[in-house]
């Protein structure tokens, strides 16, 4: 019902956010591996969302479909990432979110950061999760076993 | 033209629609209230309000072409 | 020369941590795609060490050689290990060194920690890391271009 | 069977081998202080003991076949 907001996503920043389902583990491979030419780089770290087969209202979750208001969540988005850059001293920062359907022990949420020493990188991909989960409108609707649903809530 | 109104996560399943539009009203205010009146459930449900793709706290002025988010919390990750 | 000691790894824990040469992309993918059937992960945390083109003594690293004292270096990453699952409720943690030489831009270090929610793997993640680099007999040799070699030092 | 010494990183280099073997010592102290008269540039190197694999504080007892490992200041990662 929300798939047409979902899906207008402007492009008004470098990086999309925004992949339909899930982020495989090909496609970080893919980005680990465009950063071996950055020969600065000492550190990166990497933060990974799961979807996991939790137990809801006596019923299983099989899957989350995500929905987002794409426009205020990549605005969102793109004033974490600049108050990461100031705040610490990073070569290179990816953050990918997973709109639609994710199964349980896929991937949703991808962070990505790169620094000289490994400090830098460690505390901004900590932060960038927690500011994620709390500053960007994204929501998950838990798709159960049983065909009822359930509407994730972030602790 | 009048206020065109977006329902995220939850709240679509309240207002049976992920948008609705809506005659011009006073302020963000009184556009809830009139909200409220038509999906009462709303009612029992905590949301964030976006105004032209704004986070905005309190009442604030509306005008023709408006466009206004209701966002149940996140749950991003 | 430190070679033959560098290659009598004793498989003594369950995981073996070294691997000969560069940990590539395809290694750490293929690492994340395990973990799809464990439906009660929710969070991965991922730390990778990638070898930095410094400028030491007015020439330039091209490379890293690794040697360690294997044995030692096993048991202190086991009891690295056994800490982190006492003190973090981890499900899941991988540890991967390289020995040998590793090219700038390459992978040499490899910390995977996984968990339902997501601070036990971020921050035990990043006490391994640290630990990694303080109390496991491993050395780095940095090769330069012009021949010539020095003595990786931790800060 | 004497006491097998391992120099590991730059005290490879220091004593030009990865092992060497010595006689047997009364402590650790003492074959360290051979170890120095040996290879006079391990005086001016910083670097923690390891006998049979496990890291030592302070001297010693040796016995035949022990094996003592001298190692720089660790830099994995």
């Amino acid at each position: 019902m929300e798939k047409t907001k979902t899906n207008s996503v402007k492009n008004k920043k470098k990086h999309t956010v925004f992949v339909q389902g899930p982020i495989s583990p090909q496609f970080i491979a893919d980005s680990i591996s465009k950063h071996s030419v950055k020969h600065q780089i000492g550190a990166h770290s990497i933060f990974l969302g799961q979807v996991r087969r939790d137990s809801v209202q006596n019923s299983t979750v099989r899957a989350i479909e995500y929905t987002a208001f794409t426009e205020l969540a990549e605005e969102k988005i793109g004033e974490i990432r600049e108050k990461a850059f100031a705040q610490y001293n990073l070569e290179c920062m990816h953050i990918y979110h997973s709109l639609g359907e994710v199964k349980c022990g896929e991937i949703c949420l991808f962070v990505f950061t790169s620094s000289v020493h490994r400090e830098a990188a460690t505390k901004a991909c900590h932060e960038i999760v927690e500011s994620i989960k709390k500053e960007v409108p994204i929501w998950g609707k838990e798709l159960h076993d049983n065909n009822s649903h359930s509407w994730k809530v972030n602790l | 033209m009048g206020i065109e109104v977006l329902f995220f996560g939850e709240l679509a399943e309240i207002s049976g629609n992920s948008s609705a539009g809506l005659d011009l009203a006073r302020d963000t205010d009184e556009l809830l209230e009139i909200l409220m009146v038509k999906y009462p459930d709303l009612r029992n449900k905590s949301f964030s309000v976006a105004l032209n793709n704004k986070m905005i706290k309190g009442p604030k002025p509306l005008n023709e072409g408006d466009v206004l988010a209701l966002m149940p919390p996140f749950s991003g990750g």
